[in-house]
């Protein structure tokens, strides 16, 4: 069998608000068929942050227990995220009661524009990211493809801005580069693609666009084999990630070939020429 | 015995007269450690929580994390 | 530093004529800018097999000598190809030229029917193929994208058929999945894409498609860092492979929260709302 | 020569603001070569309403004369945009000093955010459309593809909203096709695709998601021939339109015969089968 | 009302075997619902040319009669195919029996060599080209993509080559512009792409790569509104002739203003900045 | 009365004797003009499908246009 | 003779104090017709351009409609 | 001395008579373990180089592999 690095320490690793990540995959603990499959998929997935939400405890003990149950705090970093929310109040809420779990100052801001799609509510997302960075959280926001949104994320101060590459589980990919190349290009804190990506080349042309990382959920949660999958998006995103780096070949609309011209043989004699035949 | 009504995770309750929420989340055998409370809409560290009486139409929220995108 | 096994032992190998590979990539070994770069691509690569040319040798001794100053025959498979033939006689003769060579019977028959694109001649592969198959050559056949010529390379016993993503050099990636789907379903022995891919998410889009292995020669030589393209090219390849193991998700048009709608706190008492600003 | 009418007449008009137009092409009159192009560009289009853009008065009569010398608003009805302004207050006052021109109470709305993008400010598009709407102004607002954003222009009275296709200038195309979709199906007021389109198929993808008409200038004035491709563009309009409204044929990925497969004669007696070559 | 004329005639018209068509588009009359729907579809689409099939006279009268009690060929140019024949030898006996109907002595020459993609086959194609040119046949021949094909059946001496934007009845658009360029930069006859199409853009698309022509049916006939889809495909062809002959602008990733960055007037005094908030 | 048997458009079929291609397409009431009939494999010109009587065991094929793409 | 500075789109000029803006408009030789005026950032009717002096330090913009997408 | 005139790779040499291959290849520091002979347009075996004499008029092609995709 064949071993090998996955060599993400070739690259500078992902540093987000001080602290250092060597893998660039950022991955979602919602969705999956059992707990035990979850745990399987995210260590196969080789992420070091992973993402989980806020909501009640189930007081009738019907449904599983809190995910802390499951996740080791101290092997990978817990991002808790203000998903559901559809006000910048009801954000700020979620992001102090995670907080107040004693876990991280850390949040994933989500606020929902629009119960359909899921699109931020990119003023709402404004509004809240400024409340948030004053009371000393390190936000990282969800928000659209807009460069301009980006820019006043970042601007508002939060340690990283996540566009979208497609709807939250819609699995389309990623349908706009162009203007994911363009907040990268503007942009100085880290940029994270979250949501849309459905499959491994997905996560793999995200990265080749240059971004620092991407986040998914149900493109691993929702693989016939989640494991696999996982494994899947580990290595699409560092291939991508190096393929970035290492500056791909141009395109062209002619051929060119891969073997040398010169060196050839005399042809044959005339009157041979089998190939000549059809 | 003298009981009280509180709002818990959104649904009425009673409870006992002079509980403190430690003494609910034992009596609901929950691991302080892993419940963030939410009283009357104001986070209660958890050092507070045995100090804290509940008092009638109290409205208390316990939250912790689960799977999530 | 994060150390992980590429996994490609989860999978079945990829088996050829009778002989196993572990590593689903195929590299070529021409365009380097140097041999010591080559054969430091080859290793980050993790390719068991590459193609070579035959040629002249150079007797004013101006060029670089024989590759197998440079590659070790016994540690990666030679693959020789009939690259710059133009018709099924001339590249007979170039097969044995090569089977001559004392390493094995293998070929990576081209019989190349036009000089812009590349593309082959399909009647003389085929009538070269049926001359080889007949001297006991593994034929690899590269092709176009057509299933029914991809048939008749079958029918006439080529060890793998290697239809292309898109013309030689090109880099322009896996134009035609449909076509490389229906080789893929309708063939029983490997098939293997050759040529077109550009960069490493086409690596990952071919091999997500179900083909058996990639073969690739610019993309990697020509990247500005060919060894880190190498090892993005192996990540890729492994990542597209699990993917099409592992089953995607549905791709869908509306949103779906990967975090549960069920356990939201009460809303804000009306009056609040902030988000609703904007 | 053959004559045929562009049977614009078989769809609804276009309705907006309580006007109808017949053509649901909307043309710039910026960046032609000259003032001639431009009006022979217009009437090919077959455009009954342009846009214009308002600015100083050049008293060095070095450069052209006002628009209005050219064209006649009793033929071609006249939108004044506020393109170039960056703050809502800047773009209320070009809306202004346009209606003060005494032609109409139209005014497509702009507001940049961002130079290099010239991506909207949507929240300042949105602050300017409320001022303008209680003045009385029919808007119609250029606006990025979040629906989010573009259900807000509608519930602030705009008369029409109009998201991009892709950077203005940019000749792109059509990027997200999902977006457009979602926003023409939520929004009740005509959703008119603006800035972009780079070609004929362009405007045709860009109708055929059912949107009600589409806004160009670049694509017509930078093409090599303007009125060649302002006929073109007139007619991949009408054949986008068309076409969604017949409702396209469904996309499969196996092949079905045009031809009927029954009565087909005997076949050849066996030893016939010349096909059977190659 | 709105009147114009197509304006083909400001094009060359297109020249086949010396026949001159002033329509670039030419459909089939399978798969209709009803004959008198296939009468308007026709009459719709303007083309000027129709293909059909050979096939047994139905004894038993069941089924409809034969399709000339429905066209009439003085006014539109019957193209017979050989739609269904599997070998050489069977399309040459399709050929003369269409041609002893008495119209005239053209073929679509169509020989299937897979029945799942009706991809065609190539050898078989290219042997009864040359036997139906040497009986005085104007041969239009089907083909896939593949350039050297193409080549080679010119050089067999046909009317006309036609490569298929994907396989016939799929809708799948043209799925590979590449090599459909290619053919017709290297072919002198004319090329015509058949096959493939599924919606107006698809024909708009394909007629910007500068081919002679689009034959299509299923689009048409499988559309929910065959004579509006009729018009429309109409319309693509000419706006994609058009469009191909105007030049198109370039594509930019930067975005460049339509209107005039001079002139603007002098911003607000500092404290305005209504368009800051947010 | 005096039959004989042919295939005609793959079926078999007894016909009179001495019958001309012209009569039997008259008797199934086909307009010769938008008919072409091919004969034991040999294309059958209109101008001789008065003169052409049809034999025992003959294969005709009677062939016209219908949609297609 | 008198003149007085203004500032007319964003340049400064003298002007005969005591012009109006029609009078203005004229010297220009400026269609009013198809000119608007912005007088001290107020925009100014046409109905008034007559009955409008002009006076030192006033900021004039003449804006028409120029080509634009 | 006496020399004859061969092709070899496409170009015209002269080699002394009676020259074998093997000696040609040594002459050309040619390692014959790397290098595959075609002799006249027949593949010459390495076991049968030593033997195997070249005459006036021979087509050599001495080849090798290299780089290729």
């Amino acid at each position: 069998m064949t071993t090998t690095t996955l060599q993400e320490d070739r690259d500078d690793p992902l540093v987000i608000a001080g602290r250092t990540f060597r893998s660039r995959l950022i991955v979602g603990t919602g969705k999956y068929r059992d707990n035990e499959t979850m745990v399987r998929a995210i260590e196969a997935s080789g992420a070091e942050m992973v993402t989980v939400a806020v909501r009640r405890v189930d007081l009738d003990r019907t449904k599983e227990e809190g995910i802390l149950y499951h996740l080791d705090p101290e092997r990978v970093f817990i991002l808790p995220n203000t998903a559901g929310c559809y006000t910048a109040e009801e954000a700020v809420r979620y992001a102090r009661l995670a907080r107040a779990a004693g876990l991280n100052d850390w949040v994933k801001l989500e606020v929902i524009g629009d119960q359909r799609t899921l699109l931020p509510d990119v003023a709402a997302t404004l509004e809240a990211a400024r409340i948030l960075v004053a009371e000393g959280f390190k936000v990282l926001a969800y928000t659209n493809e807009d460069v301009v949104t980006a820019l006043r994320l970042e601007d508002a101060g939060c340690a990283a801005v996540m566009p979208l590459a497609s709807p939250i589980g819609s699995g389309l990919g990623l349908v706009n580069p162009y203007y994911i190349r363009e907040i990268k290009r503007r942009l100085s804190v880290p940029v994270i693609v979250d949501a849309g990506v459905g499959t491994a080349s997905d996560a793999c042309i995200t990265m080749e666009q240059g971004v620092d990382g991407v986040l998914m959920n149900t493109a691993i949660a929702e693989a016939r084999d989640p494991v696999a999958m996982a494994r899947a998006m580990r290595h699409a995103v560092v291939a991508g990630r190096l393929a970035y780096l290492a500056g791909r070949m141009p395109r062209r609309e002619v051929a060119v070939p891969s073997s040398p011209l010169e060196g050839m043989l005399d042809a044959a004699p005339a009157g041979g020429g089998a190939g000549r035949s059809a | 015995m003298d009981n009280i009504e509180i709002t818990l995770n959104g649904e009425p309750r009673r409870v006992a007269r002079g509980l403190t929420v430690a003494e609910l989340l034992a009596e609901l055998g929950l691991n302080p450690g892993l419940v963030v409370v939410e009283h009357n809409r104001e986070i209660l560290e958890r050092a507070r929580l045995a100090e804290t009486p509940i008092a009638a139409g109290d409205v208390l929220e316990l939250v912790h994390f689960v799977g999530g995108g």
